[in-house]
């Protein structure tokens, strides 16, 4: 009964994990389609093919804990809980937005689950991170703060004061660098010294590194949650690379004319969602049948969520006034 | 030339720079394979080579920094921003730096450097990308700023900034790169320093530049209905202000409108209107009129955002109020 | 309370505020084992121990940006920079986090943070460490601005400030630390957004704030001596800018003289002298008249860093040109 | 003949960075002192313990190389071989300075010896030093850039983006990093991460550490003249910790209470301008009379450098605004 329990709620958790990522991914594709009709502007970055990284490090989280990240945001905002209909008003600007429509699509923000961003200038977001560590450790909540951030953002100089800070102070600080080998149109390698190994990154600073395949949400999960584990235990803060790729271009804005069809068809072969699928069917813990009616349930959230976003108000001009000040 | 747009005119200035001066090379985040955010240096990586179309990691301060040391070091450098509210990571670099070296030295280093940046609200960027901080460079000693609004100034600035043996910052507002206009065949550069007017006319002055010079335009159009003639100067460079062709246009229309696209608080029509007012106050027939964006972070939002960058009605409104035209 | 000087005041609002409210911290360069560059934090370290008073390495992105973070996370951080020159390094955290959080949430971030800045001209650092920023921060939406002249004034801004629910700068000037005032015995504040009229007059209104302060009380003794009676306002916060009192002044006096230590150029009276006279034109007797610093990088001569700054003989010249007085 | 010749002339050499340091070592005291009578104002900070670093290594430089230093800059200046009188006529600020009196201590340049700066932002000069190092890879000219920057400035963003560039581009550039163990009053191991060890710093960009011992100028040339073979022959950066000292507080307004005498008396032991002059007395290689008479010369250099700049005359107003714009 026991092992029957731990195995029902394994399956449960595995399929929420499928789940959350087909959500994402769906969310991000039907955003496309929303940007080329015009409903969505600005910069749309799509989260497509990294959403095992989002989903396997944030589901080991607590609710005590921050999480921050850069303006590829969406996923992680899904998986930290955002209703998908509040996201995707933000994306359309409207008054129902999770911003009111005021930081739209690289500016998600959900205090009440300590999701502090969506930030749009890489790196900046960094120190942010260590600060709501600071607290999280002067309080004695026990929380500890994730913060995601793209290969390009190591070679900002905010990325090394913060790892130093963190190490210095000891913070109870993760640093998930979701490597997708491109930052916008430069490959890794030309951009960064060691060819786009990012391993040594926190060598500076004594703090490891842990390299994980981010296609694989179990893998990441592991890693994730030992991480974690260790900085909330009061060892400092922890670093871990994920190897992973963008599916989609840049933004919504990029022809994609930097890299290859048969490396993006190459990752598209290890698509973290069928990845889990398929691992789940061969391990008999899913039926074709049951992951069908996930995606059809997520289709419905999201369509759901579209729905809402069309149909909700534009903010009032007034607004353009409010939430400068307190 | 048949019309061409801004972008095109910027690409041919950074074409024909590359291919004139060995010593010119351009620096910036995207700007090789992917041809620049906005596509102004597309195709010259294949045509010069990773050597002189040299894209950068995210490191900001650091390539904005090695400009400035390759041009002490004796090249042209011209250095991308990908945008100008990236710039911040580099203002100490700009200033304490590229600006402040000859001063600092007694007069024994140059720094010939050229940056550029896209720039400005309007397209839904929101508040980390949108701002316009031309004006607080504008107010640094050993700086030059240079704003066009066509496509012959930008040619034509570019190449004198290129000439110029001090570092010269270049704002391009986002909307502009598509803005089209004629270009002289012959070979012409448009001095640093220089305002332009636009538009002549005898009852108002309208001083803008960059995007708001289209706003200024549809400002003047209508006005002209009412059979208000208003002179419009295009300032072009910010630094050094041409005080002088604005001053002669204030005391011949005796009213003036300052319209840009910065927030109105600590814009730089603030300090232009404190010069009018200081170098022809008994021309002026009511206060010098200032409009700019309103003072809030850029909302995401279409409609926020639109309702909040000065439109050529709000315009008319405040001249209105001011003068009773 | 005896007189006491600007630093002690200072030093003695941390005290207070590390003493009753746990959740403050203090946090920058040298602060701690050193005692703070002027010694403001002189002391805290050992009575409030390495937790609250923390030395930061320099890296100002980082450290000011952590304490942003911190105080998202519900503490109530006062982050010192040993210069406001070294601020530009931070920028971009105070601009596109620290003020605009609220904004780009929908209101649902605050931000509680103080920092504070000594900057200014004067002391022969030269032209890297001596400028005055405060008016470009003083342009962010979202950003508050004080700048104390006394050590009552330093005391009340940094209780508001620290009350306050929003980012606020205080700017503290290097040469008024050893400035020396009373300050009351019994609990006050200062209100952040409110001017304050050092001296009643009736024939000149003098604006400024900071070290400007000084000669301005100079100028004002100066023209008594002539049987000029100057009113002089000390602006004390520098956004939200408290123009009303400015403007009462004005249409009282029907002249102004504007002075600050900025550059001219750029610096923040350009702002004021554009709103006054959006304002008050019908009230003036003449231009609006400013006095800032020369257009230069500061040089570290003494002779030629002196003839940079503003001096009351200058002040008082420009009074005399425009207004015949 | 060929043995003696090299005797001779590697005695003339060595006998020359004795001669060098002690003249910095003059130098700098004698400026002390003359703060101290308020002839020279704002901040002065001396370099004496560390004349080991500047004069080792920029005795290995060629004409053509790049020096590019902070604002503890009168060594590296001297070294390069600016004139003490124009030096100190700096400090003093008047019209004869290396920079008209325009920039003072913290910012010597001499352009004519490739002197680039005397910085006094904290690591704001590396990228400058990139850069200059890119003008001469550009260019072909075989040079390189030797840049000089103290512990602290490791911590500042701007050193992590500059390796990175630097190792990106293979640029013949040389840090050479003065660890002298106190960023102002702050110990180099409450400020970084690895407790004040330097020696990982270029780990993330592939550029390895070289570490001397900074009071002893031979070991520092050594090092130096090997690093700058390697840059100079295309092989990309390096980078040198060299281990210090810095016998004054930071600068003259500090009252140095935050480090034990011991340490101070411990460091002192070790002189990097006794340790030469004992060991070449040692070999003999030189005479106590020939030392004294060495030291005697440098302080008639340095009393005249004095005797100039109190009698230049100050800059005349019109200076002001001058060297502004070409
Ligand atoms: C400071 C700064 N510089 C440049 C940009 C423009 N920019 C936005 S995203 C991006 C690429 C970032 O790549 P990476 O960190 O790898 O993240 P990814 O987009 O691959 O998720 C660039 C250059 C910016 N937003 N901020
Ligand atoms: C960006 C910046 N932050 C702070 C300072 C103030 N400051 C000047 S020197 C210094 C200490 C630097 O220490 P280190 O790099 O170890 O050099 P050292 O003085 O020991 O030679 C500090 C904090 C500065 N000049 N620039
Ligand atoms: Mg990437
Ligand atoms: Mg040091």
């Amino acid at each position: 009964m026991q092992a029957e329990a731990i195995d029902i709620s394994f399956k449960t958790e595995l399929l929420s994990l499928y789940q959350q990522m087909y959500l994402i991914r769906e969310f991000e594709e039907r955003s496309g389609e929303m940007y080329t009709r015009g409903h969505i502007r600005g910069f749309l970055h799509l989260y497509s093919g990294q959403e095992a990284i989002a989903v396997g490090a944030i589901s080991t989280l607590e609710d005590r804990d921050y999480v921050v990240t850069h303006y590829r945001d969406h996923g992680h905002a899904l998986a930290r809980g955002m209703d998908p209909k509040h996201a995707m008003a933000e994306l359309f600007g409207k008054a129902t937005g999770s911003s009111k429509g005021k930081g739209g699509s690289m500016h998600l923000f959900q205090a009440s689950r300590n999701f502090y961003g969506g930030h749009a200038i890489v790196a900046g977001h960094l120190p942010l991170a260590a600060g709501l560590a600071l607290a999280a450790r002067y309080k004695n909540t026990g929380g500890v703060a994730l913060v995601f951030l793209g290969d390009g953002s190591v070679n900002e100089g905010e990325f090394h004061e913060t790892m130093n800070l963190a190490a210095v102070w000891n913070l109870p600080l993760v640093f998930l660098l979701e490597n997708n080998l491109y930052g916008m149109g430069t490959a890794v390698g030309r951009a960064h010294a060691r060819g786009g190994d990012f391993d040594m990154a926190g060598a500076p600073y004594g703090i490891a590194c842990a390299v994980v395949d981010g296609m694989d949400v179990l893998a990441v999960r592991e890693v994730a949650r030992a991480a974690i584990e260790k900085t909330r235990a009061g060892n400092g803060p922890a670093y871990i690379e994920a190897k992973t790729f963008r599916f989609r271009g840049h933004s919504l804005a990029d022809p994609v004319n930097y890299r290859s069809h048969e490396e993006e068809m190459e990752w598209r072969k290890k698509d973290p969602i069928s990845l889990l699928g398929d691992r789940l069917l061969q391990q008999d813990l899913t039926t074709e049948l049951e992951l069908l009616e996930i995606r059809e349930t997520q289709d419905d959230v999201v369509r759901e969520a579209i729905r809402f976003a069309e149909e909700s108000p534009e903010p009032t001009e007034d607004e353009l006034f409010t939430d400068i000040y307190a | 030339m048949p019309e061409i747009n801004i972008r095109d005119a910027l690409q041919m200035g950074h074409h024909e720079a590359l291919e004139n001066d060995p010593d010119v090379l351009i620096m910036g985040e995207d700007i090789g394979a992917y041809g620049g955010a906005y596509s102004v240096t597309a195709g010259l990586l294949d045509e010069f080579g990773p050597e002189r179309v040299r894209d950068t990691p995210i490191s900001e301060a650091a390539f904005v920094g090695a400009g400035i040391g390759a041009a002490v070091g004796g090249l042209k450098p011209i250095v991308e921003y990908m945008n100008l509210n990236f710039a911040l990571l580099a203002f100490d670099q700009m200033i304490n730096i590229g600006a402040s070296l000859r001063y600092m030295s007694g007069g024994q280093v140059s720094v010939p450097i050229v940056y550029r940046a896209p720039t400005g609200g309007g397209i839904q960027l929101a508040a980390t990308h949108s701002r316009s901080y031309e004006n607080w460079l504008a107010a640094i000693p050993g700086m030059k700023v240079v704003a066009p609004s066509t496509p012959a100034d930008a040619l034509g600035l570019l190449r004198s900034s290129l000439l110029d043996p001090d570092p010269v910052l270049m704002v391009e507002h986002v909307l502009m790169y598509q803005q089209k206009g004629f270009v002289p065949d012959e070979h012409f550069i448009v001095p640093i320093g220089l305002a332009d007017i636009k538009r002549p006319g005898s009852d108002l002055t309208i001083v803008s530049y960059h995007h708001a010079m289209v706003t200024a335009m549809e400002v003047a159009d209508k006005l002209a209905a009412r059979d208000v003639s208003a002179e419009v100067i295009d300032l072009r460079t910010l630094r050094p202000l041409d005080m002088p062709t604005v001053i002669t246009s204030v005391k011949k229309t005796n009213r003036v409108l300052l319209l840009e696209e910065n927030l109105k608080t600590g814009g730089i029509m603030g300090e232009i209107a404190a010069q009018i007012q200081e170098n022809a106050f008994d021309f002026l027939d009511g206060p010098v009129v200032r409009v700019g964006a309103e003072d809030v972070p850029h909302p995401y939002n279409r409609g926020l955002e639109q309702s909040m960058i000065p439109s050529a009605d709000k315009a008319i409104a405040a001249v209105s109020a001011a003068y009773g035209i």
